[in-house]
């Protein structure tokens, strides 16, 4: 039967109809990217304090190439071009800061590349990537250009050019020539501490000033875009280890401090393992994905050949993400046990 | 009677705060609503299987009289709301999106109930089996949304015995305050609910939850309750969705219903607070469920109000005495933002589960469309089931219907907490869904 | 049992023809290998002490983490014009194997790197000229890797400080065995030149 | 001695990892990865099976090659070893461990085609190891392929939901991701000296 | 395959339709391995053309003569015969490289396309055809390798067969383990993208032993 015309509303509005819910909260992928941008701006403000012009030109360079690149890949791919989304820049922003000043510019240029095409579009694009692109790189531009890649030069001390001094960075220095060499350089612990701390001291960009880089990782603690499971599980483990196995005089006589201010470690745990996509999602293997990280940090400076572990460290954790938040699911509310993934 | 202080503990892991804009109406009295000109009343309006009409184009019909005869145990018959004249029987658009049968009576402006309702003032001396003939005859099904019938809720099988009623005075969906209202105002018929409720299920515990943020419904309950030592009020944290009966036993009873369970499994019956009240209209005063309360709110509407309003009354009508529809209104709901449905035409009648008309205007409507999902885990977060809703969407997203269900796709109960906090905006609550809807295809 | 015989016979068949073809490949190709594997060592040797004349001939065995190295001596006429020792250091993320020579006055004319599996284009630049060149002329003394500039010393090849150092650890063991075994007159002149 | 047996061990499985830096086992690897339930289980029979065959050749390469000079039929007879071993489990679990059989047989059959293998015996008689040794070479690199195999799973389950580029989907990107992990696991370089 | 199918098309399958490395997705450990050189790229390839070829040729002489029931280890133990062959002359003849790649040069033995060709193939045929298929199927082997060669070399050291070109090494990471598989992968993406757009193909590379 057709239904009769009835009943009819005056005026019949156009109406949007859709699947709930109908309201949804302020945040969005844009926003949450644009404001872990902003909190490295701190960071970055110090780096270019330090390392001057040099700094400038490696940030330009890593932005606009991931920017180019991330369309240029997105028109080849003939998807919708999505700069606003915040997520190269991003990526740029903090190979950046991972990058030694010194670094000629075809070195940011080639790392932007294969972030962005490599690391990150040929697995899919955002969300998708296994891997951190901005360390993976980092690490195809370490392991490529390798000898450039480990020499630092020291802050300068004017703004358009770096000393051609180079030096190494602490960690080396801790590592080649021990605790009372570091020392003779810093005069006293308090003002290696003090130096670590405001970022005077050799290293990349970013990983210069523990004390820019918290400011930033508080702000985004506070606004819940980071949350506590990945980096204080990670700093906390790199703490303890190197206390225990970090000295040169039996077990409990490393320090601590030092080695949680250094080599891009703060960077790293508050910027980098707290990546969303390339972590596990469940928080209780984020916690476990926190602590492995600090271990394997651990590992690889004391034992490896190379004294910056963190970069390896997090890069190996990608790798165990997947399987951590599979096997690691939350248990179903009024389920004994979760199910295994059947498959 | 009891504090009025929330336990923290008395609540689940997950869910979301959305704004409550419950300032829109909250205080404004009920206003009964104009008897519908025609009044359009569906054959189907709860779970399970759709009555029979048994009138005739032309017939004429008393308030109360039975026009739908149930077709099965799960099914509740539906009854005229208004007196007049059977005009039309056929299909018509209906909240769920589709037309669907319906009866279409004329009123006659009498408003006359029909004759032989049997008031009963001794009520509660009946036997429990009387009192469910009663409730099932007056065609009373869930209020709080499902629309599962009562009467059928209220026959447990014999091997699960019950031991708690809850009555659900959460309300937790946004903007809807017709529960609140309820309980203000008719707080003694509420509690005389329940304990007919206690009466049929012969349990001893009755509680009613209230979110903390309604303290004069909870005052208004305690006050209605003080001579009933068996009945608690029961504030809980304000969190949506409180209101969702699973969580609400866990914040109330302490227990867990299991997975894929049933309240009854853990010896457990919730009814919302409005089902309390018709319950104990139907069986003191032997009237069917014709009229409900019914909030219409939002900033699309001109003047947000709460009504009492008879089933079958277009929505057109009530968004017309409350102002009418402001000049930037894009979305009529049924029911709350959260988990009510958008309907495409302001024909549709209130049925026996419509708690509201929400009415957004365009600048509260979100129009993006959704963007890769970038595993932030705060869907995770949210999830009151402790689901990954992210991996569902993922799943069903490629068409991987089966995966999503190992994901334990089957216990989503739809609340969309998880697409209210997804910066991607990525709608799991469609996925889940259809996801569904495919996965019972293929099994048959 | 005929079955059996017919399944067997064929096969027993190749494997006697194969197993001809393969004996005969080895018998051909053997002599090439241990001539070709001779003549490598020869070479080796006889491009650390172009002064000699006679025949290199081994001199002892020494060992060294766990491995054991063969020493020769050179020499011309009768007279010894070279020591030679293999020797071998810990790189980065391989041992490091190599010859070392040197002049009876115990300084190092020579250091040749035999066998090595460091990381191709950082370790591998102690392959240089300009890296092994450094060890020429030098007594015991000086052998000691310096990460800066330097003359006197051993400078290590930057971005490769490890491999650097297993290759001046195993010249530095070689030379100490050599100067231990024959430089007892001329341990005082390397000690004056290292003053 | 047993730290020698340590360092192979831990060499094996992680620095010198099968897959990652000797490239052995590649056609295995990307062939049985694409599901979580199939990588397990060939993770579990390599790794016996390498274990075993390592300790079987040790002997006849030690006791009958070296003393009668053969080693230059190694290729032959340690091929041979593993083809007969095969048949012989083959035959043997069918009779005495069905389930298991059903579970694992079907690996059982692609090993004798396979370079992990017989790789193991070869750089065993390469290196002249012992057979402490030989076996944790073996039971390294086994653990160091089942590892690698169960992240690859874990990850490709998770890549068949990604948007990869048409030409790329496939072998294509898994050979780009297992450069990647390769180059994850460069962190591990220079932690152990063999 | 059929008889009818004329040698010349036999010749060109192996190389192109069925190429070993990039479309069977067979025997890959080599293609990485050995290919940080455009000179270890052809000498592999050399090797698996002898062996490929030979295998081939023996299956197909003696397929009347073995029975099927033993099939299956016969070719094996033919395949191992002619790796040990191949093997003894290049260790003695090739020091160097094969102090690189000797292992992989046994290994060999163990490749799943050449017993796949003998049993699908030089089993059921004479002796013409599956010499032809065995040498275009090598040669498909041996181009593969060599294109991976010249593309990992000239980027990773900026030389071809060793002789210097450029005056720098533009990537080093090309020439080491990850770089290898980087460069297998690109390979492959690009051949794949190049049969869709140009041939029509499907473009999808399937991949096991
Ligand atoms: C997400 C969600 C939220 C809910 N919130 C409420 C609520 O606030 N109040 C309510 O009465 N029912 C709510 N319900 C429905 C209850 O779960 C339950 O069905 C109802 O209280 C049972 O009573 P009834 O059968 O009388 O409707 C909610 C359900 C879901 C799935
Ligand atoms: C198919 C179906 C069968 C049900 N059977 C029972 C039942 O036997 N006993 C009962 O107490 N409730 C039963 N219910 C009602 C549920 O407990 C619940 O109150 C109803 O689904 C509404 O809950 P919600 O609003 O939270 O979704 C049933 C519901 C459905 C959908
Ligand atoms: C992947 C990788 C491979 C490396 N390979 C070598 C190597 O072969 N030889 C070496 O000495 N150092 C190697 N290193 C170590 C670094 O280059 C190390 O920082 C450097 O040796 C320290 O030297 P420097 O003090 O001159 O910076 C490697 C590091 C990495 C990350
Ligand atoms: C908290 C946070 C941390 C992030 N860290 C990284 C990072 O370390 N490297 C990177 O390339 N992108 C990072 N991103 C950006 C983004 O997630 C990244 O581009 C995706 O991996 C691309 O799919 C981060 C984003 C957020 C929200
Ligand atoms: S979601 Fe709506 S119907 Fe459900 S309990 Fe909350 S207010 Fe009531
Ligand atoms: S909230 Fe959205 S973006 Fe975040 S994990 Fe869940 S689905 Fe993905
Ligand atoms: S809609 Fe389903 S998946 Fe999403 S939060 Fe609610 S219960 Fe969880
Ligand atoms: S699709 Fe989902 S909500 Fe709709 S009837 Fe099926 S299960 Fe219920
Ligand atoms: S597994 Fe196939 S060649 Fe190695």
């Amino acid at each position: 039967m057709e239904a009769p015309a009835l009943v009819q509303a005056k005026e019949q509005p156009k109406l949007i109809v859709s699947i709930g819910p109908h309201m949804h909260d302020e945040e969005s992928t844009a926003k949450i990217m644009w404001t872990v941008s902003g909190a490295l701006i701190p960071a970055s403000l110090m780096s270019v304090y330090y390392f001057g012009m040099p700094a400038v030109m490696v940030i330009l360079v890593c932005l606009v190439t991931s920017l180019l690149a991330e369309a240029g890949m997105q028109w080849l791919l003939k998807k919708p071009i999505t700069l606003s989304d915040g997520s190269a820049f991003l990526t740029g922003l903090l190979l950046a800061l991972n990058l030694p000043a010194n670094a000629p510019l075809y070195i940011p240029f080639v790392g932007s590349v294969v972030a962005i095409m490599i690391a990150k579009h040929l697995f899919g694009g955002l969300g998708y990537n296994i891997f951190n692109p901005a360390l993976v790189g980092r690490a195809f531009v370490l392991v490529s250009f390798a000898k450039i890649m480990t020499t630092f030069v020291a802050p300068v001390t004017t703004f358009m050019a770096l000393d051609a001094k180079t030096t190494a960075t602490p960690l080396v220095i801790l590592k080649e020539e021990g605790i009372a060499r570091l020392l003779e350089i810093y005069h006293t612990k308090a003002a290696l501490y003090q130096d670590l701390f405001v970022g005077n001291r050799a290293g990349s960009l970013g990983e210069t000033s523990v004390a820019a880089l918290l400011l930033g990782a508080a702000f985004l603690l506070m606004k819940r875009y980071i949350t506590w499971h990945v980096p204080i599980p990670f700093i906390a483990t790199v703490g303890i280890l190197t206390w225990i196995f970090g000295g040169h005089d039996g077990l409990m006589t490393g320090d601590p401090l030092l080695h949680m201010m250094s080599g891009g470690l703060i960077l790293g745990a508050f910027f980098m393992a707290t990546d969303y996509v390339t972590g596990p999602s469940v928080r209780s293997a984020q916690i476990v994905f926190g602590i492995c990280a600090g271990a394997l940090t651990v590992l690889i400076r004391l034992k490896g050949g190379y004294p910056e572990g963190v970069m390896f460290a997090i890069l190996l954790m990608n790798c165990f993400a997947p399987l951590l938040d599979r096997a690691m699911r939350s248990r179903v509310f009024g389920k004994a046990e979760a199910k295994g993934v059947k498959k | 009677m009891e504090a009025t202080t929330v336990k923290a503990k008395d609540t689940f892991s997950g869910g979301v705060h959305p704004a409550d804009n419950k300032q829109l109406t909250a205080h404004k009295p009920t206003v009964t609503a104009a008897i519908p000109k025609r009044a359009i009343i569906p054959l189907s309006q709860h779970i399970g299987a759709p009555t029979k009409s048994i009138v005739v184009i032309g017939q004429e019909v008393k308030k109360g009289e039975k026009i739908g005869e149930t077709a099965g145990f799960v099914s509740a018959p539906v009854h005229a709301s208004v007196s007049g004249k059977v005009v039309a029987l056929g299909n018509f658009p209906h909240i769920l999106g589709m037309d669907i049968p319906a009866v279409v009576i004329e009123s006659d402006g009498k408003d006359e109930w029909i004759g032989g309702l049997k008031e009963n003032p001794g009520y509660l001396t009946l036997s429990p089996d009387e009192l469910k003939k009663l409730v099932a005859d007056a065609g009373i099904v869930g209020m709080g949304g499902a629309t599962f019938p009562t009467h059928v809720k209220l026959s447990p099988p014999k091997e699960k015995p019950i031991d708690v009623v809850i009555l659900n005075g959460a309300e937790c969906e946004p903007y809807l305050t017709s529960d609140h209202r309820l309980m203000l105002e008719k707080s003694k018929e509420i509690v005389e609910g329940l304990k007919i409720l206690m009466r049929i299920l012969n349990v001893s515990k009755g509680y009613i939850g209230i979110e903390s943020n309604k303290p004069d419904a909870i005052e208004a309950m305690t006050k209605a309750a003080a001579g009933s030592p068996e009945v608690k009020v029961w504030p809980v944290k304000v969190k949506y969705p409180q209101g969702a009966e699973k969580m609400l036993i866990k914040a109330i009873a302490g227990r867990t219903v299991p997975a894929g369970g049933l309240p009854m499994d853990v010896g457990v019956v919730v009814q919302n607070v409005g089902t309390a009240e018709a319950i104990y209209n139907a069986v003191r005063y032997g009237r069917p469920l014709v009229e409900r309360y019914v909030t219409v709110t939002g900033r699309g509407v001109r003047e947000p109000k709460n009504f009492l309003a008879r089933i079958g009354t277009p929505f057109s009508q009530l968004i017309e005495e409350a102002g009418g529809l402001t000049d930037t209104a894009a979305k009529v709901i049924s029911g709350g933002p959260m988990m009510g449905m958008s309907q495409y035409t302001l024909d549709v009648p209130v049925i026996k589960g419509t708690s509201g008309i929400t009415v957004l205007p365009k600048n509260e409507v979100n129009t993006n469309s959704y963007g890769p999902c970038i595993r932030c885990g705060r869907c995770i977060d949210a999830c009151p089931m402790k689901l990954q809703p992210s991996y569902l969407g993922l799943y069903i997203e490629k068409g991987h219907y089966e995966d999503a269900k190992a994901y334990n796709l089957m216990d989503c109960f739809e609340c969309g907490s998880c697409t209210f906090v997804c910066p991607a905006n990525r709608p799991m609550v469609h996925w889940v869904k259809k996801a569904k809807k495919e996965l019972a295809k293929k099994k048959n | 049992m005929k079955d059996i015989l017919k399944i067997t016979l064929p096969l027993v068949a190749i494997f006697v023809v194969a197993g001809i073809i393969m004996s005969v490949t080895y018998r051909y190709t053997y002599p090439v290998r241990y001539q070709a594997e001779k003549k490598e060592k020869e070479e080796a040797l006889k491009e650390m002490a172009p002064d000699a004349t006679d025949p290199i001939k081994v001199a002892g065995t020494w060992s060294a983490d766990n491995k054991s190295y063969e020493y020769y001596q050179a020499t011309a006429g009768g007279k010894p014009v070279e020591y030679i020792a293999e020797t071998a250091g810990k790189g980065y993320s391989s041992f490091i194997k190599m010859l070392v020579s040197l002049s009876p006055d115990m300084k190092i004319r020579e250091v040749k790197i035999l066998d090595m599996n460091e990381t191709p284009g950082l370790g591998d630049q102690v392959l240089e000229k300009s890296f092994l060149d450094q060890f020429k002329g030098k007594v015991l003394s000086q052998i000691v890797l310096i990460k800066g500039e330097t003359k006197e010393n051993i400078q290590a090849v930057s971005g490769a400080t490890y491999s650097s150092r297993g290759v001046t650890n195993g010249v530095k063991a070689a030379v100490q065995l050599l100067v231990d075994k024959y430089g007892a007159g001329i341990k005082t002149a390397a000690q004056e030149v290292a003053k | 001695m047993w730290q020698h047996v340590l360092t192979i061990f831990i060499a094996s499985a992680l620095i010198n990892n099968f897959v990652f830096s000797r490239y052995l086992g590649l056609c295995i690897f990307f062939g049985v990865t694409k599901r979580m339930e199939t990588a397990v289980g060939m993770s579990f029979t390599f790794t016996a099976v390498m274990l075993i065959q390592a300790v079987l050749n040790w002997i006849i390469y030690t006791y009958v090659m070296v003393p009668y000079h053969l080693g230059f039929l190694k290729i032959v007879i340690f091929i041979g070893t593993v083809a007969a071993f095969v048949q012989a489990a083959d035959t043997i679990m069918k009779k005495v461990a069905p389930a298991l059989y059903y579970k694992l047989g079907i690996y059982l059959a692609l090993i004798v085609t396979n370079c992990v293998i017989l790789a193991v015996p070869l750089l065993n008689a390469d290196e002249n190891y012992g057979l402490f040794e030989s076996m944790a070479l073996a039971l390294g690199s086994g653990l160091g392929f089942s590892l690698a195999l169960i992240i690859m799973a874990s990850i490709r389950e998770k890549l068949e939901l990604a948007d990869v580029p048409k030409s790329f989907q496939g072998l294509p990107i898994s050979f780009v991701l297992t450069g990647l992990i390769a180059l994850a696991f460069l962190g591990f370089s220079g932690m152990i000296t063999l | 395959m059929s008889n009818n199918v004329s040698l010349g098309t036999l010749f060109k399958n192996g190389i192109f339709g069925e190429n070993p490395v990039f479309r069977l997705a067979l025997s890959l450990c080599p293609a990485v391995a050995v290919t940080s050189g455009v000179k270890n790229g052809f000498l592999m390839g050399v090797a698996v053309l002898f062996v490929m070829t030979m295998t081939n040729v023996t299956v197909s002489l003696l397929r009347n003569f073995i029975n099927p029931k033993v099939r299956i280890p016969s070719y094996v133990f033919i395949t191992a015969t002619w790796v040990t062959v191949i093997d003894l002359v290049m260790s003695a003849y090739q020091r160097t490289v094969y102090k690189e790649m000797g292992l992989y040069i046994m290994l060999i033995v163990a490749f799943a396309i050449i017993l796949s060709r003998a049993e699908m193939f030089a089993s059921k045929n004479k002796l013409l055809p599956s010499f032809v298929d065995g040498v275009g199927m090598g040669l498909g082997f041996l181009l593969a390798l060599m294109l991976l060669g010249v593309f990992r070399e000239f980027l990773g050291k900026g030389s071809f067969w060793g002789v210097q070109i450029l005056p720098v090494k533009p990537l080093l990471i090309m020439i080491m383990p990850t770089g290898g598989f980087f460069a297998m992968g690109l390979m492959m993406g690009w051949l794949n993208w190049i049969d869709r757009k140009f041939f029509g193909g499907t473009g999808a590379s399937s991949g096991g032993h």
